[in-house]
């Protein structure tokens, strides 16, 4: 892979981290409502997943998205700005954390109802074939996603209809507080691609090399012809399912989430580029600084801006 | 004019339309290779090819969503429903998605997606197979709804509604797809939200729409014969409503009796009649009273059917106590 | 009496539910090891065990449908829905089973089955968790459903609920689940089907239910500071619905405004309206008017949010016109 | 197996066809109407998996229902007066062809939304578990409903919590016009179980002797550990897909038809009775004269009911 690239990834995945970090931050200080997702820690996953893709490829994802929109290529600003809940953000403040969008970077949000965006992607892969383009969806959705109907239902009709869609499991072993064992009869996801005859991979989601290779042979098969694929990405979330949980009880261990950190997807990352002479310790360190300036100038430009007009409420309700 | 039946109206604004514009596509059970369950599609598949006119399997949570999904990024597909009463298991992609994408994204979407397909009761097909989830739709904001009741109508709102850039539920029935009417060929469009004017009279105003049109005027008939004269509305549109067609007529008539097939509690007739009241309340002189299917799930007993379901008789005894005789 | 949140009233009635027969148990996501999304089935499990409050993959049309299976055996099922948005997706189930088989059986079964969980807005959620779905369970019979507003009555209704042998729609308020009020221990029951005069009043009446209650009484004060006494009423059980405590108000009153959280078109509130047009036709001094949310997805900006759904000023004004003042 | 069971299976077999072609008959005096699914050509399916059961063992399926009620042991009476919509019938004359239930013999309906009845199953076999009760549930549905979404969440539910439940495909091969081909991404249905570790069986659905030992042993498994098995049974329809729809047409020629009807299930069965012994060309002939009379009295007796009153439509809608 060519060095740009590498450090493009790496950078974006800092980029998402810090974004995070200080969307946080905000939500503590209210200046973000309702739920909130961080996608810290899986950083892996959708950064390399969309690395694999042409930037007319779509992308589609559940509600922990703000990763997901921001590697899509889309400017932070308005991404906090939504958060925020104002006029500049990407959905005009109407959306919100779990309803980004960004129909002309190919990101299509942004989703609330679990698995309820599988269909939608099933849907864009059959709309790519219909108009005979030269594009892949991918479909990332949690593995609490897995055992909707929807799902099961999308997965048939992609392969009985030969559409170039990737779905995406982002496994990060539980759907709030469910552990995957405590929701599935079965540990392997990828598994469930048997039912269907699809193609299918396991990948460690930890690790962004290894997500992209798999993403990019998905979507050469995708592309070529037509046939889709069932990926399991192993990864991990650092903090609580949304920003009102804590990132431990119940159901997990303070010791289980400390074990797991050392499996950081930037530092696994960092360290082999370090290693392999792209980055030096002073890219690295430019790159945060950089990254840490955007991610504030992106707070800035949320607190700065206005909330919708009053108007806006009978606004987009019918398209004319 | 040439005469078709309501299914050749409706198959004739789908082939219409699929011939104008590449982007229009139908998808559902049997619509293809078995020229649909009701053969609304005859002949389609023939003419436009697999690609076009696709069958799918039993999964209408997933290919509504596919619908959905494909408008998003620029087809305007037609989803047959078999029946309405199928997507009931599609509700999720039709209310959450179809209905609130656009508003969500601040915009960056519009959904023309049509799902069409019979509502309502047909005959000896039991509770699962006779329902008619008009108010659950019309409930939603981001929906528009028809419920056309002759063959014209079909025809010019399944053509408005194709061509229209929002999710639109389109309600039609089993029992009428044999009617037969005057149907314009070519170019044909009726508005989406404009009502009409069935019968004229001025004694009472009675609502209705897609088969409880013909209870209505059947119920017209026997009430003229008595030298009654009832104004005979059909909305036509269910959402956006023409309010303006019906308090117009309750403004003449002061009295109005709604006919719907739906069941009582909070049905589109509690709404037709909330915004009769709120808008024309100095001009009613009784108060305007609902026929709806009776309060109960559908009985199979072809006897108790028909017990179930509003009728001419039914309509009259109302429109005689809003008259007071 | 002991002081509770509206979500240890709840966890309450369930616990000694679940302590008097062992037939009825729990299940929903989240309910046993996190105790509940909103904590209302708090210490359940370790109370009762795993087999009895239990824990689902997300699979709402499975789950809601291995509840009805297992009340169409004998157990008596309390489904959660993590929140009633999400119902959609199970609505199959509740529809065209919960609701229907009985009939449909001839009464060879009795489907026992509490649904519950929280409706409505909460705050930022967005369009797709920001719903209420009142009336599209209350327009289907077979169900009945309720919507308490005060934590006795979530405990009264809800031991009632589990009581009855028929599927219960048990809707909940996130925002609610904090509110304190008196509530009676051990055995307190509130029958199903009977409405409560939250406050007295003789110059109009307030219909609302659910976290809306909330919004007529600050109305009330508000209005009382003016002058103006207004009746404020529970119907607690919007499904079946008790018509007589409405209409002997309205009577009373000759006024009548509905507060209802969810959106205007074919709500619960039309159809209160509807009956209360109907039967008090003859007693009305004006319209009923209805405050609802506005006729939008909801959007997630907490102004815009607020704006759409209906707060006291919005039912004071409401009152001022229907008292034309 | 004992020489009277065996009897008694090819009599139910008989019974069912026999009862299915009178009714065919009845549909077109208009005696019965609305949809009416015979279920002519699939006898061996239910009454091989029901004759491995036991009496207070579950039955469910969709709407082709008449033969299970039969196996299960219903009179023949009250299920024609019910197609007949007749006080007298087996569901009052209110559920008619497609909702057909007699909770005494543990048959539970009659269900006309494709797959519905499959979570209801699982819900019974969680019932079971829960009073640790020593009973199965059979679930029968087509194989157009496999690609439903309750088919996925149910089965995935019933493997996590060891259900004893037993997912029945009867397979006809067509969902009313579509081929299975032109609905499933995969030929061989059982190989869904593979989603949910999940032990699988595919069977010859025309021979009763067969089906009955594979769900035997499915039946075995499930009372022992609790263990759900998914079962193919691969079998034909004779009929059109309901009264209204032609035998053949688009999507079958009459020749394939024909040549399926030398494998009908009958025959089969009757031929190996009689090499065995276990029949005579006498018995045959004395259980056909015997099930003339019943069917004959069933269609008499329907005949003879009356309609329910009227106020049988408010009655049932709640419980006391
Ligand atoms: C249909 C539906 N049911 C329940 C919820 C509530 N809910 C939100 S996130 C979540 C867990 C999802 O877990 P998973 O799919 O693994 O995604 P993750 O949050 O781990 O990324 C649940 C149950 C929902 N939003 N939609
Ligand atoms: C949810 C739903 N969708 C569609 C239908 C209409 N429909 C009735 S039977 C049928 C075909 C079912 O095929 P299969 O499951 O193979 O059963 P078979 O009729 O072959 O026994 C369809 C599409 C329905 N009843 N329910
Ligand atoms: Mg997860
Ligand atoms: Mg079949």
């Amino acid at each position: 892979m060519q060095k740009k690239k590498l450090v493009e990834m790496y950078r974006m995945m800092l980029l998402i981290r810090r974004f995070e970090e200080r969307a946080a931050q905000m939500y503590g200080m209210q200046k973000i409502t309702g739920f909130c997702h961080l996608y810290i820690g899986q950083e892996a996953v959708g950064v390399g997943a969309i690395a694999a893709l042409r930037p007319d490829d779509y992308f589609i994802s559940a509600y922990r998205d703000h990763g997901h929109i921001l590697a899509k290529g889309t400017d932070p600003k308005p991404v906090m700005a939504e958060l925020f809940g104002k006029a500049t953000g990407i959905s005009k403040g109407k959306g919100g954390s779990m309803h980004l969008f960004d129909v002309e970077k190919g990101y299509m949000g942004g989703h609330g109802i679990v698995a309820g965006q599988i269909p939608l992607a099933t849907g864009m892969g059959f709309a790519i074939k219909y108009k005979k383009e030269d594009k892949v969806v991918v479909c990332s959705f949690g593995e609490g996603a897995v055992h909707q109907g929807s799902f099961h239902e999308s997965l048939n009709l992609a392969k009985l209809w030969k559409l170039p869609v990737i779905y995406l499991i982002e496994n990060n072993r539980y759907g709030m507080g469910t552990p995957l064992e405590r929701a599935s009869a079965i540990w392997d996801l990828s598994q469930k691609a048997e039912s269907y005859d699809m193609a299918r991979a396991t990948v460690d989601g930890m690790d962004v090399l290894k997500v992209y290779d798999v993403v990019a042979e998905a979507a050469d098969r995708a592309r070529k012809n037509g046939e889709p694929t069932l990926i399991e990405a192993r990864t991990y979330r650092f903090r609580g399912h949304s920003m009102s949980d804590p990132v431990h009880s119940h159901y997990r261990t303070k010791e289980e989430v400390e074990e797991q950190k050392k499996k950081d997807p930037l530092i696994i990352i960092k360290d082999k580029l370090l290693k392999d002479k792209v980055l030096t310790p002073a890219t690295v360190k430019e790159l945060e600084a950089e990254i840490k300036k955007i991610v504030l100038e992106s707070a800035d430009f949320a607190e700065n801006s206005p909330v919708p007009p009053l108007e806006a409420v009978y606004e987009d309700v019918y398209a004319p | 004019m040439p005469v078709l039946t309501f299914r050749e109206a409706l198959n004739q604004a789908m082939a219409e339309e699929m011939e104008r514009d590449p982007n229009v596509y139908l998808m559902g059970e049997e619509v293809g290779y078995y020229n649909g369950a009701y053969k609304v599609s005859q002949g389609l598949m023939e003419r436009f090819g697999p690609e076009r006119v696709i069958d799918t399997p039993i999964a209408e949570l997933g290919f509504a969503g596919v619908g959905v999904g494909s408008a998003m990024v620029g087809l305007r597909p037609i989803i047959e429903m078999m029946t309405f009463n199928f997507s009931i298991l599609a509700l999720d992609q039709i209310f959450n998605n179809a209905a609130k994408l656009r508003y969500m994204s601040g915009g960056q979407f519009q959904i023309p997606i049509v799902f069409r397909g019979p509502g309502g009761a047909a005959h000896g097909l039991g509770a699962q197979h006779s329902q008619c989830l008009d108010p659950w739709f019309c409930n939603v904001p981001g929906l528009k709804v028809v419920a056309p009741s002759v063959p014209a109508d079909g025809k010019g709102l399944l053509k408005s509604a194709i061509r229209d850039n929002n999710p639109v539920i389109f309600i039609e029935s089993e029992v009428a797809y044999g009617f037969k009417g005057e149907v314009p060929e070519g170019e044909f469009l009726v508005p989406l939200g404009v009502g009409e004017v069935k019968r004229e009279g001025k004694d009472v105003t009675i609502v209705a729409w897609s088969k409880m049109i013909h209870v209505a005027l059947d119920a017209a008939n026997a009430l003229a014969e008595e030298g009654i004269q009832a104004e005979v509305i059909d909305p036509r549109t269910l959402r956006p409503l023409d309010e303006q067609i019906l308090i117009t007529s309750v403004e003449k008539t002061n009295r109005c009796v709604i006919v719907e097939e739906g069941w009582p509690y909070a049905g589109v007739g509690a709404e037709i009649a909330h915004r009769i009241n709120m808008h024309a309340f100095d001009h009613l002189d009784a108060p305007v009273l609902r026929i709806s299917s009776k309060d109960v799930p559908m009985p199979y007993a072809l006897n108790l059917e028909k017990d179930v379901m509003p009728n001419a008789q039914k309509v009259v005894a109302a429109v005689k106590k809003v008259l007071y005789i």
